[in-house]
């Protein structure tokens, strides 16, 4: 599949024109805006229609087996950085197997973990959501660190840290509807 | 809740894919992705007004906007969705495997069709949330390291 | 993966169809939407600015944009409707069926006109999303109708 995608423009604070570095096995459609520092993964899905811009903050890192669904944001403020799991920092970090559904924003500094799944139109910014972690629909997340394996219900605003510290353990029941939404998702897959 | 922003959209093409059959007098801005999955289809009528950057995946079924619809800038309908005829959708609207009734109209900003577990996380958040409790507890932004 | 077709130049990125005056001195953003249905017409007045995803239908009547006012990203017009001179309307905003006075100014995410039929979208969720009390999501302050 081939990528358009391109180096970031030089900034004060970047002389460099880094360019996106992206695994052979992930999909990255053409229209979809893919610019400066960012690492793709192994089968990493990115729709059309999405914007993952390392041009402010940088680097991005996405990891192997996550979906970016149509419509989503990703991009960073020039300061603030978290600490990847490889130890390093990043404006951006996703983790493994994760599921950023339609229109989310991401903005950095943001770390999300393994297997979570940002549902539509959600907002994370200057914030951790650990592994596993279900963050329904139309929900905002700002300056708070989620623990693992919590879940925030549809509508939420979660922005000081005693609400993340109180979120309700994920539920199977949640882990299913959540399947049911990235089922519809895969399908864009094969569709793709 | 809430609203959350619209994006401004990376570039202005427009992405169609699948079975999407579009009434040639629907009005139709830039930056929208129409995307049908096998066995499914999309369908827009006449006089239908289709904002920037709308998002509408078929799957499982139709998406079917009738007749004069409006929908708002960066509205997402997902799934199996009837827009009624003459409805009007608020902009940043979610509408996720259900179906507005003609005529209708929803504020901006609504999501609707979302059937997953409500519930009211402690109530008693607001309470320490409110007197601004002085401790580092609300020093959060724990992410910003360097 | 087909090659994405070429655009022509000059394509300003909008979507214009009906009869619609616009004076030469209005700012628009790209990604809009002007819709006038047969018998109805969208006129827009000088010194108006109009944000980004805009989405303007005429239907049984005109939408009147007069002089000087702002209309904020993402805002939908739809039916008959005047907004008035310098009046301020903010992101979001659904106008349906009826009109700002002038030198208004209306909050982002309103919902004004004809509501025949309301909702009550999942506003069990504001519950816990208490700390910042929303103003029922559903109901965005309608400062105005008409």
């Amino acid at each position: 599949m081939v990528a358009r995608s391109y180096a970031a423009p030089p900034t004060p604070w970047s002389k460099n024109l880094a360019e996106p570095q992206i695994d052979e096995t992930a999909y990255v459609h053409s229209f979809s805006n893919v610019i400066g520092n960012v690492h793709i993964s192994s089968n990493v899905l990115i729709a059309p229609g999405t914007s993952i811009r390392a041009d402010e903050g940088t680097p991005f890192h996405i990891g192997a087996g996550t979906n970016v669904q149509d419509g989503v944001v990703i991009h960073g403020l020039e300061q603030g950085r978290v600490i990847g799991d490889d130890g390093k920092q990043y404006s951006v970090w996703v983790g493994k197997n994760t599921s950023i559904t339609h229109m989310a924003l991401i903005h950095g500094p943001a770390y999300v973990g393994d297997d979570c799944f940002i549902g539509f139109r959600s907002t994370v910014f200057n914030a951790r959501i650990g592994n596993g972690c279900i963050v329904m629909m139309h929900v905002l997340i700002q300056d708070v660190e989620i623990p693992a394996g919590k879940y925030v219900p549809s509508g939420a605003t979660i922005t000081n840290q005693q609400q993340a510290d109180r979120l309700p353990d994920v539920q199977q029941v949640d882990r299913e509807f959540a399947r049911h939404v990235i089922g519809v998702n895969n399908a864009l897959r094969s569709g793709y | 809740m809430s609203l959350s922003p619209l994006h401004p959209i990376g570039n202005f093409n427009s992405h169609i894919s699948g079975e999407v059959i579009i009434d040639r007098t629907a009005a139709i801005a830039p930056g929208v992705v129409f995307h049908a999955d096998p066995n499914s289809k999309i369908i827009i009528a006449a006089g239908v007004c289709i904002g920037m950057g709308v998002v509408l995946h078929a799957h499982d079924g139709n998406v079917e906007i009738e007749t004069g619809v409006n929908l708002g800038a960066g509205v997402l309908v997902v799934g199996k969705a009837t827009i009624g005829a003459n409805a009007c959708v608020g902009a940043a609207t979610t509408v996720f495997n259900c179906s507005v009734a003609p005529k209708q109209v929803i504020p901006p900003g609504s999501l609707l069709g979302d059937t997953s577990r409500h519930l009211t996380v402690d109530s008693t958040v607001e309470v320490e949330a409110a007197p601004t409790p002085p401790t580092d507890a609300t020093q959060p932004s724990p992410p910003t390291s360097a």
